[in-house]
């Protein structure tokens, strides 16, 4: 079985349940989420089995390499993850939504991820600029009735306006600069692309006029500064199961395209590779510098995740401007690779206790976490063990990947950058932290004990395991997939 | 006579009179339509550059096709977006982007 | 193609674009809208893209707009209100419009293939007959094309088809799923709340 | 001997009790106390063994656990045997053995005592960790480990508010010096191979112009990526530090790069060694127990920056501007404890401040080019130190949890131990003549002459108000007549209390000799033969004189013994002038220390960059407005600013 195949079962399957949803009225409320969660983890399971050669048919505009076959295992895990969260957060989106009886149920919410997925997985492998954009598209607008899903509160529809607006903005901006490196090179693909950018016919003007259109329109889609803008405001508002999704599944799709396009743009003989990566450096420089400053104040948790995604992007936009380093025996897209990798359990950690503590009444405040290791020490030490992957503490999982950016970027000798970046990370050893003392003290007396249920508890016992493995023993990550990809030789 | 530039100048014009409108308007609606604009502005380019890569004589219909998809695309959107900005209306009586600041900071 | 007929097609565009953008009626800018999609369809059938064309007719200028005028005559939606108007907006929205410009026409300026001249390069249906005589060619087998082309004409909205179901199946796929999303989304987003309506029929 | 075994033993003992007291503290009860004891006791044999038989070559190092070890970084935990790591260890070993075994009697009556051994166990673990560290990574790894465990000993009496707090206030000024100490270790790391990549031609600064960065992109096309035969370094063990870090004569460096990587590990050690401006944290750490007070906030861990600036003194020594800076920070630290010493009145307090002034020594000489010397004085400053907090600890229990030395008195009779031991500490610490701290405080000056006068001045301005205050502290507490109800009925401390105060006393006075001070020392030193010895001898001396003397008459007069009253009219008389005129200056002095206190300590130097960072962080939020046009015309402008970027 080619891996092509499993994403277009899920798409059938996304189908099928939607139909099932829609004739059999009868249906219990919670069939369709744990079928959906079922078939998400089957696929994941074929996805170990599957064989990673491209078919020919597609072949012109859609591959399966390592990378891809990567993106794609962390595409259904990342669905997988959202949709537990989505469990966990039933009772708050049913509230939002006036589903709460039980002859009804929300089932779209559980359906439309699958969808998002099969956009991410094609992504993975799209070699193209129209096969980018397509499943792109798919994946916006999906998030854009997701976002909004909760329709009752009145904050699920800001945001959902706001990504609207400025997703649909990004759109154009997105459409525009593919028109215009199509202009100048004359071709769709990557391939075509790479080979003209070095061309000495193809217009360098042109070139740059549409690297930075769609460097502008991908910068959206991953929060790179300075069009970060709607980040915290739609994390904030969306439902937290789609929050978590958000910042971790859409971010990797785009940053596996941005991957593929800076790859193209600043191939070998490249007219505007430096341009390219001076863009790339200094946004991702200003977008760490951002996310961690503007977070220092924050006390609202979901915002502040949304900042800490901000600046978790321009660490990886560092390493994307950085390239391979041979020295390091790393490659760009493998420390992207790795990066997203830690990033996806301390984040989807991070919003599963967000969306445990929501469903049992505590606010997404700082000052709500008080008291937190006496009401659940166990759901304080995951907060805890989240919090200071965020931070890059030694021995986790966030660690590692920081520093792999950083020798990437030494590697290049950009210590004015590696200075700055550094600055980012000390003062999130201040805001994320914030939190942690927060759980660990005393708390009021008449708060009474929290309880989780048993996935959720699963769940979070899983995604801890995994910080600490990544932290402790990185490659553990390269084994698992076996996949030469995530450090292409510091590994072997 | 006709060059290419004259296409692209135009394109140009359109893409900015959108952002300006995106920028500068308060109605959602109306912002909305900028943004169609927008998107209009790139095709236009797009068929302008498939008009002047020509293959074998003839225009490239990859590029036509991206602007098919993107029309596509358009109008989901579109549908997805005017039913947010319906229950937005539903809740607040009021399509003023400039009211709608509750997430900030 | 007359050069005067471009001018007309490009003031119309950009004219009822404009329009767009300062009529303070929302009706008026839907409308003017519709006027500065079919000035841009007319300029696609300039560039040779009748199927295009014809689309951003149908679909934009009629379809979507329709839904737009639809909508605001539902939700009944008044005139912005001119002191509330901010000028820092207003002035930010020139500037970038003006700069954004002056960057892409001067990009524009600067690159070789946009000087030249649509008539110097008309499109050369005999030369794509000879070449899908070619085994290989992915014209080869289409046997309506090629006597199309044979024949001198543009079957454009052949071309058309054939790249898109030849070349990008699987994206008219997801097109399809894509779609169906938009479908789902404006249900979810729209539905009536069930809750209310069975405590009220309770 | 196995090297490696004993090594593993000292790491892994204290961990495997802490773990074994967290785990079945319920199950064990009292015997907690005891699996706490024992481990230490092995410790302290095994650095025993390690201080009488080390390694053939006086430095071995190994590993313990893999961690990285990828090209660029390689930070497998390991472990360093060196004279320095040995000498650290017997002190901490040693100390900490006597403090469990003087705690078993002091807390006797704290039912939280399993938690209590189990943080101590866990603070033993993380200190030999620090002492055996063989790289910045491990070392910044049980740095913060060693913090946490110092959180949880000042807090042990968590239910007092003030304990509470101290805990927090140690905790995150902690925090701002491991900033610091992060940012260093990172430029150590990064500078670890500019030497190899300054051979490139492509090496460029900061944010490079983009044609430079096209050229270092062509030459890392992805297709040059193999390891094989690559050069890389990415070396932060200490023990190649010598070699691998740059020199600051190498041109191709900036040099501010040098100053703030010295600059940035410097701001470790003024956080765990409360130097000025961090130094706020100490003095409230005294809320802890007594016997903690002794061994983390006295003996080991607030000298743990020190040890760390020792085994990082090329990376130090590397940027003159940083050895300024630290000679100076630790001179301003000594001069300023030491004056706020004189006023105290709660007996720990005047201690911490006493040992801030004493590790604003160590740090001097650190900073004076003379580790070696600050080494020796963090050795015999352990032991008297560590004696003078349980002395105290001694009294204190003795006059049943009485701390303010007016309320004591006349202790000398009733607790006659404690007293000779006290005295003990206190003259070494004053640096009488062949006592131990003469020795080591003599090496520091001597440095001092050498390099700076000013310093030089501090320093011994700075030894006689320590033989002054010490002398006062003495006086009030054990001469006199008993002025509170707990120096009335005070009685001695058990045996088990007085074994670690005599042990102590014993060392204090040896540690300064010939085959003790031959083991511990780290380095070879200057000796005390050196230019200007006789100079700084006297000198030394003479404010030891100087300074009792003035410590004796002004506090005689404060035993209020009618007799005397007729009898020393005149000399009452010249005391009250004294009196007056120490008030006054005390006062002044008193008032400007405070000052600077509240406007450097916790302004400037908690609050401002907390203020600044807030202030950034507020104005970046305010981007944040909420408003869609707005976002739309970042948007806009992002774009604008891209297609300028790139164009440029």
């Amino acid at each position: 079985m080619s891996a092509h195949n499993i994403e277009i079962a899920l798409a059938v399957a996304a189908v099928a349940l939607l139909g099932l949803d829609a004739f059999v009225p009868t249906l219990k409320r919670d069939i369709i989420p744990k079928l959906s969660i079922g078939l998400v983890g089957l696929a994941l399971l074929a996805m170990f089995f599957a064989k990673g050669d491209t078919p020919a048919y597609l072949a012109s505009y859609y591959r399966i390499d390592s990378i891809a076959m990567f993106y794609k295992v962390f595409a259904l895990v990342a669905t997988l993850a959202a949709l537990i969260i989505a469990r966990e957060a039933d009772p708050v989106i049913a509230h939002f939504t006036g589903t709460e009886g039980p002859s009804t149920r929300i089932a779209e919410f559980y359906i439309l991820p699958l969808i998002v997925c099969v956009g991410l997985m094609w992504m993975a492998s799209a070699q193209d600029l129209i096969s980018v954009f397509v499943p792109l598209e798919l994946v916006t607008v999906t998030f854009y009735v997701l976002v909004a899903f909760a329709r009752r509160s009145a904050v699920s529809l800001e945001a959902g306006v706001k990504y609207l607006i400025l997703g649909a903005l990004s759109t154009g901006i997105l459409v525009y600069g593919i028109a215009w490196i199509y202009g100048a090179t004359g071709s769709m693909t990557f391939a075509g692309i790479a080979k003209a950018v070095g061309a000495a016919s193809t217009s360098k003007s042109a070139l740059i006029v549409g690297a930075a259109l769609l460097l502008a329109g991908l910068g959206f889609k991953v929060a790179a500064a300075p069009f970060h803008v709607w980040v915290p405001d739609v994390y904030q508002g969306a439902p937290t199961p789609v929050t978590a999704f958000l910042s971790v599944g859409s971010k990797a799709g785009a940053f596996i395209v941005l991957t593929r396009a800076v790859q193209a743009l600043t191939a070998t003989g490249s007219q505007i590779s430096g341009e390219v990566q001076t863009t790339l450096l200094w946004s991702g420089v200003i977008t760490i510098l951002f996310g961690s400053l503007a977070a220092i104040t924050q006390t609202q948790i979901k915002r502040l995740l949304g900042y800490s995604s901000i600046s978790h992007a321009g660490f990886i936009l560092l390493a994307l401007a950085a390239g391979d380093s041979a020295r390091f025996g790393i490659s760009s897209e493998g420390v992207v690779a790795f990066y997203l990798a830690t990033y996806l359990p301390m984040t989807m950690l991070g919003f599963l206790l967000l969306a445990v503590l929501r469903s049992q009444g505590v606010a997404e405040e700082l000052s709500q976490l008080q008291g937190l290791s006496k009401r659940s020490p166990g759901m304080a030490f995951a907060l805890a063990v989240a919090f200071a992957s965020l931070a890059g503490l030694p021995l986790t999982a966030g660690f590692i990947g920081k520093m792999l950016v950083f020798l990437a970027a030494v590697d290049k000798g950009w210590y004015g950058a590696v200075g700055l970046a550094v600055v980012g990370a000390a003062a999130g050893f201040y805001y994320y932290f914030r939190p942690i003392l927060a759980a660990y003290s005393a708390g009021k007396p008449e708060d009474t004990a929290l309880r989780w249920s048993l996935p959720a508890k699963a769940t979070a016992a899983v995604l801890v395991l995994a910080i600490v493995t990544l932290g402790v023993y990185p490659k553990a990550l390269q084994s698992a997939l076996k996949q030469n990809i995530v450090l292409t030789s510091a590994g072997k | 006579m006709i060059t290419l530039n004259h296409y692209l100048v135009v394109a140009a014009m359109l893409f900015a009179i959108g952002l300006a409108g995106v920028v500068a308007r308060r109605n959602i609606l109306t912002i909305y339509m900028c943004l169609e604009m927008m998107l209009s502005a790139a095709n236009l380019t797009l068929v302008a550059f498939s008009r002047f890569h020509l293959h074998d004589g003839l225009p490239d219909y990859h590029a036509q096709a991206l602007v098919f998809f993107t029309i596509t695309v358009a109008a989901a959107e579109v549908a997805v977006g005017l039913a947010i900005i319906v229950a937005l209306y539903r809740a607040r009586q009021s399509v003023d982007v400039t009211t709608v600041t509750k997430l900030q900071g | 193609m007359p050069a005067p007929l471009f001018y007309l097609l490009a003031f119309i565009t950009l004219g009822f674009g404009l329009l767009v953008v300062l009529a303070r009626n929302p009706v008026a800018s839907a409308l003017s809208l519709v006027m500065c999609f079919s000035g841009l369809a007319a300029l696609f059938v300039t560039l040779d893209a009748y199927l295009i064309g014809t689309i951003q007719v149908l679909v934009y200028a009629g379809a979507v707009m329709v839904l737009f005028l639809f909508i605001i005559m539902l939700l009944d939606i008044k005139e912005e209100e001119k002191k509330g108007q901010r000028l820092t907006a207003v002035v930010g929205g020139m500037i970038l419009a003006a700069v954004l410009t002056l960057q892409l026409t001067s990009m524009a300026g600067s690159f070789p293939l946009a000087k030249t001249k649509l008539d110097d390069k008309p499109l050369d249906i005999s030369a794509a007959s000879t070449a899908a005589k070619d085994k290989n060619h992915p014209l080869h087998s289409m046997q309506m094309i090629r006597k199309d082309l044979d024949a001198g004409k543009l079957p454009d909205t052949a071309l058309m088809g054939q790249t898109l179901f030849d070349q990008y199946p699987l994206h008219l796929q997801m097109m399809g799923l894509l779609l169906l999303v938009g479908t789902v989304g404006v249900v979810v987003l729209s539905r009536r709340d069930t809750a209310k309506e069975e405590s009220k029929g309770a | 001997m196995n090297y490696e075994l004993t090594a593993k033993v000292l790491l892994l003992l204290p961990l495997f009790s802490a773990l074994t007291i967290l785990l079945l503290h319920k199950l064990l009860r009292e015997a907690s106390v005891y699996v706490s004891l024992g481990s230490a006791i092995i410790c302290l044999i095994c650095s025993v063994r390690l201080l009488l038989s080390p390694p053939s070559g006086d430095s071995m190092e190994g590993m313990l656990l893999p961690f990285l070890n990828l090209p660029g970084l390689k930070a497998d935990f390991g472990y360093i045997l060196d004279k320095q790591a040995i000498g650290m260890m017997f002190i901490v070993t040693f100390i900490g053995f006597l403090v469990h075994l003087y705690s078993t009697a002091y807390m006797k009556e704290d039912d939280a005592r399993p938690r209590f051994f189990g943080a101590l166990s866990l603070f033993m673990f993380s200190m030999t960790g620090i002492v055996l560290s063989s790289h910045f990574v491990m070392m910044f790894v049980f740095w913060e480990l060693v913090g946490l465990s110092s959180y949880l000993l000042i807090g042990h009496w968590f239910k007092k508010p003030e304990a509470a707090d101290a805990a927090n206030k140690a905790f995150m000024t902690n925090r701002i010096g491991d900033f610091g100490f992060m940012i260093g270790i990172l430029c150590v790391w990064a500078l670890s191979f500019v030497g190899t990549i300054s051979d490139k031609p492509t090496t460029t600064h900061a944010l490079a112009a983009p044609e430079q960065l096209l050229a270092t992109k062509m030459a890392n096309s992805p297709t040059a990526v193999t390891t094989e035969g690559a050069d890389y370094t990415g070396d932060i063990r200490f023990s190649t530090l010598a070699t691998t870090y740059p020199k600051s004569s190498s041109s191709s460096i900036p040099g501010w790069l040098l100053t703030l990587a010295a600059l940035g590990i410097f701001m470790g050690a003024v956080g765990k060694s409360a130097q000025v401006p961090l130094h706020v944290w100490l003095p409230d750490a005294m809320e802890g127990p007594t016997p903690v007070s002794a061994l983390i906030h006295a003996a080991t861990m607030v000298a743990a920056g020190v040890y760390m600036l020792v085994r990082a003194q090329v990376v130090i020594a590397a940027s003159p501007l940083a050895m300024d800076v630290i000679a100076w920070t630790g001179g301003i630290t000594a001069l300023l404890a030491a004056l706020m010493a004189v006023q105290q009145n709660d007996i720990k307090r005047i201690l911490a401040y006493s040992t801030l002034s004493q590790l604003g020594y160590m740090v001097m000489s650190v900073g004076l080019h003379a580790g070696e010397a600050g080494m020796f004085h963090l050795y015999t400053h352990a032991f008297f130190k560590a004696l003078l907090f349980l002395g105290a600890g001694a009294v204190i229990y003795a006059c049943h949890h009485e701390q303010d030395i007016w309320k004591m008195g006349g202790l000398k009779d009733k607790t006659p131990m404690t007293f000779v031991t006290f005295a003990i500490g206190t003259l070494a610490l004053m640096g009488m003549p062949f006592m131990s701290g003469f020795f080591s405080k003599e090496e520091i000056l001597l440095a001092a002459k050498h390099e700076c006068w000013g310093l030089l001045t501090i320093g011994v301005i700075t030894a006689f108000l320590t033989s002054f205050y010490m002398t006062r502290c003495v006086v009030v507490t054990f001469f006199g007549k008993a002025r509170g109800e707990g120096a009335n009925h005070a009685h001695e401390a058990p045996m088990v209390m007085l074994v670690p105060l005599m042990l102590l006393a014993a060392f204090s006075i040896l540690s300064g000799y010939g085959p003790v001070a031959e083991k511990l020392k780290a380095l070879k030193p200057h000796g005390p033969h050196g230019d200007g010895a006789g100079l700084v001898m006297g000198l030394s001396i003479g404010v030891f004189v100087l300074g009792a003397l003035a410590g004796l008459k002004l506090y005689w007069g404060k035993d209020k013994d009618p007799l005397n009253i007729p009898l020393f009219a005149n000399r009452f008389y010249i005391d009250q002038i004294y009196a007056m005129i120490v008030k006054i200056f005390q006062d002044r002095l008193a008032w400007i220390v405070t000052a600077m206190d509240t406007i450097f300590a916790d302004g400037l130097a908690a609050r401002l960059p907390t203020a600044v960072a807030c202030r950034v962080g507020r104005t970046a939020r305010s981007l944040q407005s909420g408003q869609l046009q707005g976002y739309g015309f970042v948007f806009g402008a992002g774009l604008i600013l891209a297609i300028y970027l790139m164009t440029r």
